[in-house]
C-alpha cells in the first residue's frame, strides 16, 4: 500500500475498497524484516509490532517498540529499501525516544521527559486501535438493509406541484419583439431563383416560333422574357436546351458565327430561305 | 411497562404480556414473520412465499385473515393483490401522501418567445414556430407553455405529416389581462411603445391574432387516436372530444 | 368482527370498538397518521413533517413513543433516527430476509478506520484524522465516504486555512441503527479513557519497559480498566503476563 519508491504520493491510492482476498500481513511477514507493502504507515506498523510484543497495548514496552522499529529501519536500509518518508520521520522521532528513555535528562532540561514521549506515542497507538475496534464493533450491528430492512414498496409522496408561472405582458411584448426585430436582420431570405423547366421553355419557344420571320438573336426573341436580369441565365439555359431539342426535331434552324456571339434561330419551312446574313 | 402498554392506543394483547403459552407465543412468532416479510418486501408477497416460511400445517388463511384485520383499522392496511399480500396506506388517508407545492416560476426566454410567437401567430406548428424563431424550439419549452395552462393544442395542419397546430387559452387571456387575443398591440403599437425600432424590414408584418375555438380551414380536428397520442386527457380536458 | 377481532393475537384495543369516546377517538386518529405516514415512507420521516400534520400543539414525543411501544414486539419496528422515524425490520428477523440484503460494496481497512474516526472525533478535519492515523488520507478515501452517504462535510473549523470539517450523516445513523452519535458503540468509554481528544490526558500512562517497579507504580486502575472495557484486549489475548 504505501509505495516505498515514492514517498511524497497519496499513502492509500487504489485500496479504498476492500480487496477480495485480505492478505493477513503478520502471517506473511511474520518479522515485519523488510516489508512496508501492506502497512498504512508507521503507526499502523508500530501497532502490528506490539502486538507481536504483548496483546495488551497498555502494558507493551514501548523502549522495546522503538528498538524494534529501528532495528527494522536498520535492516531496510542495509537491503536498501528506500522506505517512505513516514518511516523515516517516525525512525528519528523513536531514536530520540530512545535516548530520552535511557539517558537520565540532564536537569532543568525543557524538553519533554521519555516518560512523557513515551505515553504520546502509547496514547496514539491506543487511539488509533480503538478507532479500529471502534469500526468493527460499527460494522458489525445490525445494519440497514443486512440486518434490518426498510419497507420494499415505499409509498411515494405524490407531489402536487402547482406551478405558479410569472410573466407579464410587457415581457410577453418585449420578447416577441426583440425576437422578431432580431430574426428581421440577421435573417436573409434568398427569393427562390425563377427557372423555367425544360418543358416550360420548349412551350413557350413553340408558341413564339409563329413570329419569327426570320433569323433572330435568341436575347431579342426572349427579350420579353428577361426583363430581370437575375432571371437571364436561367432562362437563356432553358430555352436554348428546349430550341437543341426543336433543331432535332426539325423545327428550328440555329446558327452562332462565332463563341459567345449572339445565337440566332428561325423558324424551318416557313418562309423561303433567306440570304445567309454576314 | 405494563402500565405504559395499557395507557398506548394500541396496546399489544395480554396474550403477550405472560407470553409462556405456547400457542400464543408461536402465532406471535408467525404474525412477526408475516409483517416483516411483507413489509420488507419490494413487491406484494406471494402467499406461496410466506407459507414457506412457516411451520408446515399453517393455516396461512386463517394467519393473513388475523393480521389483515389486526391492520384493518391502522394507519396502514394489509390488502391482497392477487395471490400476494402487501401493505398499503388506509385509503382515507391518501391525502398524507399528497404534497402540494406551489412554486412560482420565471418564464424563460425562450419560452416567452413561443409564447409570444403562438399567441401572434396562432394557430401555429412548432416548425412554424422554429422558422420564426430561427432556431430550434426544444420539446421542453412546449412542454412547460402547456403546463402554464396558456398554451393548447389546438389541432393538426391539413399538410404532410399533419403537425399539431398550438394556440392560446382562456386563461392566456386572463393571465396577461386581455379581453381578446386581438388586443395585443400590432406593429405600429409595437413601434409605438419603442418595442420594435421604427426600421424595419418592408416586408414586416405583425399578424392579427385569431385564437377562434372553430378550427381554421386548413385545421383537421384531433382524432380519438391523437387524443391518447398526445395525452389530452388531462383533467376536465378536451378528453370527450 | 368482535370475534375475530378477539381471537387475533394482535387485537385491536377495545377503546377502539365503541369509538365514540372522543380523546380516544382523537388519539386513534392521530397515531393513524403517524403509522401512515412513516409507514410509507423509505426513509426516515422527519419529525417536523409528522407534526405538521397533526392538531397544533400535540405532544408528538409522547405519540411517537405510544406507537413505538405499540410495535415493539411485532416484526416492524419503529426506530428513531435522529430527528425523524422509520419503520424497520425487527433485526432478530434477518434471517427472513436475505433475499431482500442488497449487496454493497464493502470498504477498504482503510476507508473504516476513516470512517470511525470520523464518527466518534467529529467535527473532525483531515489533519486529525492523518494525526491519529500517523499517515496521510488520500483524498479518495473521504471521497468513497462521502459516496456512502454516511459521512459528511460539516463546515469550516475557525483555525489558520480554514479547514473542512468532517462528520456523519443521518444516513449514517439510519445504516447502524443509531439514533443519535451518542449512542455510537463504546462512546463513553472512549472519552473516559481521554482516547477522543487529540492530546495525551493527564491521567494516561503506560508502563516503563525498562522498569518493571514503575510498572506498578504507573499503573492507573482508572485508565486500565477503561482499556479492559474498550475492548482492547484482542480475542484469545489474556493481556495478564
Amino acid at each position: 500500500m504505501n509505495n516505498p519508491t515514492n514517498p511524497s504520493a497519496d499513502q492509500e491510492t487504489g485500496d479504498l475498497w476492500e480487496s477480495p482476498t485480505p492478505v493477513d500481513r503478520t502471517l506473511s511477514d511474520p518479522d515485519f524484516t523488510v516489508d512496508v507493502d501492506g502497512f498504512e504507515g508507521p503507526l499502523d506498523l508500530l501497532l502490528a509490532m506490539a502486538r507481536t510484543q504483548k496483546v495488551d497495548l497498555s502494558k507493551i514496552s514501548i523502549l522495546a517498540l522503538a528498538m524494534q522499529y529501528l532495528k527494522f529501519v536498520e535492516q531496510a536500509r542495509k537491503l536498501r529499501l528506500e522506505l517512505a518518508a513516514d518511516y523515516l520521520v517516525m525512525a528519528a522521532w523513536l531514536a530520540y525516544l530512545k535516548s530520552r528513555l535511557l539517558l537520565p535528562a540532564p536537569e532543568g532540561d525543557p524538553e519533554p521527559s521519555g516518560e512523557e514521549l513515551a505515553n504520546q506515542l502509547a496514547f496514539r497507538l491506543q487511539r488509533l486501535e480503538a478507532m479500529r475496534e471502534a469500526a468493527v464493533h460499527l460494522m458489525n450491528r445490525n445494519r440497514l438493509g443486512r440486518d434490518v430492512f426498510s419497507r420494499g414498496d415505499p409509498e411515494p409522496v405524490v407531489i402536487d406541484r402547482k406551478q405558479h408561472f410569472s410573466a407579464n405582458l410587457f415581457d410577453l411584448l418585449t420578447a416577441y419583439a426583440s425576437q422578431r426585430q432580431r430574426q428581421s436582420v440577421s435573417s436573409v431570405t434568398i427569393a427562390r431563383r425563377e427557372v423555367w423547366s425544360l418543358s416550360d421553355a420548349r412551350e413557350i419557344l413553340t408558341r413564339l416560333m409563329g413570329k419569327l420571320s426570320d433569323w433572330t438573336p435568341l436575347d431579342v426573341f426572349l427579350a420579353e422574357y428577361m426583363v430581370d436580369p437575375e432571371e437571364r441565365p436561367g432562362v437563356i439555359a432553358s430555352s436554348f436546351a428546349a430550341s437543341l431539342e426543336l433543331v432535332r426535331e426539325g423545327a428550328l434552324e440555329i446558327r452562332q458565327s462565332d463563341s459567345f456571339a449572339p445565337l440566332y434561330m428561325r423558324q424551318i419551312n416557313q418562309n423561303p430561305v433567306p440570304a445567309a446574313q454576314g | 411497562m405494563s402500565n405504559a402498554v395499557e395507557a398506548n392506543v394500541l396496546p399489544f394483547p395480554h396474550l403477550l404480556e405472560g407470553a409462556d403459552s405456547g400457542p400464543a407465543t408461536e402465532t406471535l412468532r408467525m404474525v412477526r414473520i408475516v409483517e416483516a416479510m411483507i413489509f420488507a418486501s419490494r413487491e406484494p408477497v406471494a402467499e406461496k412465499a410466506i407459507a414457506a416460511r412457516l411451520p408446515e400445517g399453517t393455516d396461512i388463511g386463517e394467519l393473513l385473515a388475523d393480521v389483515q384485520m389486526a391492520y384493518a383499522n391502522r394507519g396502514v392496511n394489509l390488502v391482497r393483490v392477487g395471490d400476494a399480500w402487501a401493505f398499503r396506506t388506509a385509503d382515507d388517508l391518501a391525502f398524507l401522501l399528497q404534497k402540494e407545492a406551489v412554486e412560482t416560476r420565471r418564464l424563460s426566454k425562450a419560452a416567452l418567445e413561443v409564447m409570444a410567437i403562438i399567441a401572434y401567430h396562432q394557430p401555429v406548428t412548432r416548425a412554424e414556430i422554429e422558422e420564426i424563431r430561427g432556431v430550434v424550439t426544444s420539446k421542453g419549452t412546449l412542454d412547460v407553455l402547456m403546463e402554464t395552462a396558456w398554451v393548447r393544442m389546438r389541432g393538426r395542419r391539413k399538410t404532410p405529416g399533419r403537425p399539431v397546430t398550438y394556440g392560446t387559452t382562456p386563461d392566456f387571456l386572463d393571465h396577461f389581462g386581455l379581453e381578446q387575443v386581438r388586443d395585443l398591440p400590432g406593429l405600429d403599437e409595437l413601434k409605438g411603445a419603442g418595442l420594435l425600432q421604427s426600421q424595419v424590414p418592408a416586408n414586416f408584418a405583425v399578424p392579427m391574432p385569431n385564437d377562434d375555438d372553430d378550427l381554421q380551414d386548413d385545421e383537421d380536428p384531433f382524432t380519438l387516436d391523437d387524443v391518447e397520442e398526445l395525452g389530452l386527457l388531462t383533467p376536465g380536458g378536451a378528453g370527450d372530444e
